[in-house]
């Protein structure tokens, strides 16, 4: 199967694919670790959906603001923050971005416009959009990027923040990760309008569509699109990717409620195997930016690993840290 | 000095901080045009337009979750919540998220926002409408939560919430807001965390907020004719508590009563009596009392509803009853 | 302004009239009451709706269900409930259809199959939907009619309500009475895809319908459809009725935002007058009629502000009685 | 009798009902197919069917609300709430209806419904996923609260829960699925309200629930080398609260810890220590103390988050600083 790469050249191909690889092995590896004990609590990967953060993210201007939900690896990597960072926090460490305080569902890097990974579904939503508000209230021009599951749109909270942003017109991308499953119930048991998504968003008159979440180059296009008209002053925009996780909901999940031959289709779909065939066709990335690329991932996911072995625990006074703000 | 409402001292309160800082604003439902449910922001939305004096639809949890993201992208919001009762709705954004997004963030995050809202019972308003929560925002790190008694206190805590870098609630006793007070024509304020006596004595200390410290205060003055001095300590704020002026009162009186207008079992009450005997064992001379309210939904019907509250005369009771006095 | 009397005889048109009176006349009776201090709290006035109630609620079964909010006097006569045990109750008297612990806004007959008047916006949604449930668990065939307000559609728990009705089909009759304010907010400041909420429905995939709420028979013959579509057992109906208060939001609010232009055009259309005229026109409602039916009606109101004022107020022990079942 | 887990305890006590009574039914996000976030439910969806095994949307608070209709409704829904931190998302169904439909109906409503949820932490699952709100719901007349802290417990309780007529909250902590127990094969219950003495002793009492009871009975067993006695008052429900079994041996032992895991400041212990205090003040030796969750929000980390907990060492400290024991 063959994908576009419009407006893409060499440089921005291998640039976007590496997005990809470093994801999926920034959090192989995870898996690992958690398996080892090292990395604790709740891990929820992104592995199969690479291609939305990828594809999402890096268009976003370094002033806008992205708020995402648990499964954040991917988002929080394709922001840039330092895999040392990611994994420090995942293994608990100091050197965490977020201090270790905040795990793998709760990623914060502020001064990237990363607001951070929520952990109750649909939380976000409304986060989001006072984001956006407060962007409103003093005339800017930045736009908030919201990332939510297919589970999210059943909690009222998505209504009622999708219903505020659309009254008062302000600059959020609600970009809804439809990987079909919000735990083990697939999106056709949990909505009564059933699994297109996106048409939810007409009732608030905002504009949506619906998209490919395997394609790398959909998700860019389609993403640049919805930004510039955000940014323009209109209002949201609604995007749904159609993804799909490879992996169980978390690493507690030995996903028994999927068929093997579903999951076999959608792996089918990789999308790093997928865009590596276009992008090679297309004489975007030859064989040797694979072999680099892939080289460069290994260094860094396991230079994250070291950097995150290597760090310190936060000391016991950070315990009474930032409870409060001066 | 001028003598004011407890309502136009909040007015007030959110007058200057509009008029001084850009970055403040106001949200709720109906504080516009309807200029709000118990009209604290009259002429507001005239004299300052409907972006920052916004009303929004009927959505508490996501008017909640909004000034949060407000609040972290560096503006200080100011939300009405119509009743406390109404925060039920926004429990998640409210605890989940506005008290502990600077935690896990390591301090990353900051969320400068005020949650105004009118709180308590006493007005035939029945079971949904007449209820106090503050107890429950006051057991969670993260947030702070502020009870003011009257205008005084109302103008100089408000100027603090708002000049607060965290998450406050700011509870308006619905049956205070016509009680009148001096309040200086300078500016003051009044620190979070700093209780205040409002009567001195020596022979019981009574700890109140919010509309009971007017009770405690009237059985204080009905005491003082039985020859019963009593300290009034007005706690003003329940997180961050100020323990030091509790102790400090009751190792004077060595006896204690706590009332509450909410529920007596696991009020906030509790908290003070376990502090009490914890810090001042051997200084007191019987048991730290509690009068709070009758455990059952508040009732409509006017005689059933007066017999749930903490009155003078339960205090003086239990005065008796517990301390001999 | 001439409205359908269809399917309609004299019988039936008088008897509706005479609803729509007594509920007229017991508000206005009620009103005066609250400024006497007899009545406390909070009391909202369904003046200007009278033709929703008495043309929704008559079609119901016996044995089907009544959820409404708080503005529920029209609901609550139009059902049946006994004027002297509703006045009873505004007034706080044991006698009261609440016991007096209730309010106007907790009215109460779970015989008549009246489930409650709510007094939180939108958190009766969820329990219509509950109590279709349990009709649907036990395989039986009675409706649920849920009555809410605009502004309640702004609420989380209406979409979560609607979501779960639609995806488990049942038999809900979701009535919206739109009177175009939550207090003082006018629908269109309030919901972003505007001022036809029957549309919200469709995101749900519930067949929904749009009504002229000050036309009683248009009320009627499309509750009878409805109901009979819901009892079918497809699954939830939405019914919008498009209707005015006369009065405040309650009687504490001056209704300041609001002009007085607006209101006299509603007035207007007052229910009563308008039909009074086209039964009258169409032979259904004869001068006699209408001056019997006032008179029952003042009869009616009189004796229920009578029997409230000379019941007791409820005894000290009964504060402590129904907290919980034994 | 037979050794099963409390995971099984729950799972048998469901089944049991679900065996007996038509009108019983389960509700949840992902209890069926998935067969619960803690594997409690599972095989239940082959087994009763997707109508009974009800697998709902991710809408905490229209799924209280339905469960509260359909037991308006004549049925007897169980509801699982996956973790007690979601039911912030439907206070408003809980507190505002559950709790108080009967009372403002004047007994015309009744609500036997069973919320199961997952309570606790001390699992690096983080500040929004670690809490106990508990003690909030036992401070609401109407509501009933229960949380077993073994599968004897677990299995008898629950059965009372489901044949009682009113809304009760059944919290199972996450740390404790795996733990086992004896169980008799005949059928018994537990009535709510009744505490369980799980250690008898006579100088100091620990009142706990929940996981803590298992921490309290660790330092029991720590200081009865000591040679200190101490006895552990089980409390397994904080609504109805059994006073008279605590009084009992507070007047007994003359001295009381009462642990909980949850933040410290404003727990459900403030209840319990004022009832000490009010109940039998001249039997104690000393303050009442309090070992409770520190004030913060909980943190991720491993060793912080350790830190925060109440543990059998600083029951000992308490003890040893408060009581000199
Ligand atoms: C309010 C709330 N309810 C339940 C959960 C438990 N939970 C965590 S993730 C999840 C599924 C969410 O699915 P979806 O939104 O589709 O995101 P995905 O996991 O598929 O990325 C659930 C039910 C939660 N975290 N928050
Ligand atoms: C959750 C909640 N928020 C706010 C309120 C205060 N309030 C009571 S009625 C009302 C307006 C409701 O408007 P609508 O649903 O249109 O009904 P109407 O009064 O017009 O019949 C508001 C905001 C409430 N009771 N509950
Ligand atoms: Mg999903
Ligand atoms: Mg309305």
């Amino acid at each position: 199967m063959s994908l576009s790469t419009k407006n893409m050249d060499a440089e921005l191909a291998a640039k976007l694919f590496e997005l990809m690889c470093l994801i999926r092995r920034f959090e192989e590896e995870s898996a690992r670790l958690y398996m080892l004990g090292k990395i604790k609590g709740f891990l929820h990967l992104y592995i199969g959906e690479e291609a939305v953060a990828a594809g999402a993210i890096p268009p976003l201007r370094e002033d806008d603001y992205i708020v995402t939900h648990y499964r954040d690896h991917g988002h929080a990597l394709a922001r840039g923050l330092k895999p040392n960072a990611i994994m420090a926090e995942l293994m608990g460490k100091e050197t965490g971005c977020s201090g270790g305080k905040g795990g793998s569902m709760h990623l914060f890097d502020t001064e990237k416009g990363f607001m951070g990974g929520y952990a109750i579904v649909g939380g976000q939503l409304p986060i989001a959009t006072g984001l956006a508000l407060a962007i409103k209230q003093r005339g800017q021009d930045q736009v908030v990027a919201c990332f939510f599951g297919d589970g999210a749109v059943n909690e009222g909270e998505f209504h009622e923040a999708l219903n505020l942003a659309a009254l008062w017109k302000l600059p959020v991308l609600f970009f809804l990760e439809n990987n079909l499953y919000g735990m083990g119930t697939h999106v056709e048991r949990s909505r009564a309008g059933g699994k297109d998504i996106f048409d939810a968003a007409s009732a608030y008159k905002i504009p949506a569509k619906q998209i490919n979440g395997m394609d790398l180059s959909e998700v860019r296009e389609t993403t640049i699109d919805a930004l510039n008209r955000v940014r323009s002053g209109d209002g949201p925009v609604f995007l749904e990717a159609i993804c799909y996780r490879f992996r169980g909901h978390s690493m507690a999940d030995p996903s028994a409620y999927r068929k093997s031959t579903e999951v076999d289709e959608w792996r089918d779909k990789d999308p790093l195997e997928s865009f590596k065939q276009t992008a090679s066709q297309q004489g975007l990335l030859s064989a040797e930016d694979v072999l680099r690329i892939s080289d460069s991932v290994e260094k860094t996911v396991k230079e994250a690993i070291l950097f995150g072995e290597e760090s310190a625990r936060p000391p016991a006074e950070s315990l009474y840290e930032h409870v409060y703000a001066e | 000095m001028t003598e004011i409402t407890l309502r136009d001292a909040v007015s007030k309160g959110l007058r200057e901080a509009l008029d001084r800082d850009d970055s403040v604003f106001l949200m709720g439902e109906d504080i516009g045009a309807y200029a709000g449910a118990y009209v604290v922001t009259k002429g507001f939305f005239d004299e300052y337009g409907p972006e920052r004096i916004r009303d929004t639809p009927i959505s508490e949890s996501g008017v909640v979750g909004a000034a949060i993201g407000a609040a972290m992208g560096g503006m200080r919001p100011i939300v009405e919540i119509m009743t406390v009762n109404f925060m039920l709705l926004a429990m998640d954004q409210i605890v989940n998220h506005a008290a502990k997004l600077r935690y896990m963030s390591n301090g990353q995050i900051t969320i400068p926002m005020v949650i105004r809202t009118v709180t308590g019972g006493g007005a035939s308003l029945g079971a949904t409408h007449s209820q106090m929560f503050e107890g429950w925002f006051a057991s969670v790190p993260g947030l702070k939560v502020v009870l003011p008694s009257d205008p005084y206190d109302a103008l100089g805590l408000l100027r603090s919430c708002i000049s607060d870098n965290n998450p406050v609630i700011f509870s308006e006793h619905a049956l205070l807001y016509n009680i009148t007070g001096d309040v200086p024509d300078e500016e003051y304020t009044i620190p979070l965390g700093k209780a205040s006596v409002k009567r001195e004595g020596a022979d019981v200390t009574i700890i109140a907020y919010s509309r009971m410290v007017h009770v405690a205060l009237e059985a204080a003055g009905a005491l003082s004719t039985k020859g019963v001095s009593v300290e009034v300590v007005d706690l003003r704020t329940l997180r961050p508590l100020d323990v030091d002026t509790i102790i400090e009162s009751v190792k004077k009186t060595g006896r204690a009563v706590v009332v509450e207008e909410t529920w007596k079992t696991g009020g906030f009450a509790g908290e003070i009596v376990s502090t009490i005997q914890e810090r001042s064992f051997d200084y007191l001379d019987g048991p730290v009392l509690r009068v709070g309210g009758i455990d059952v939904p508040t009732p409509y019907s006017e005689d059933l509803e007066a017999a749930v509250m903490p009155t003078p005369e339960r205090i003086i009771d239990a005065i008796d009853n517990g301390f001999g006095l």
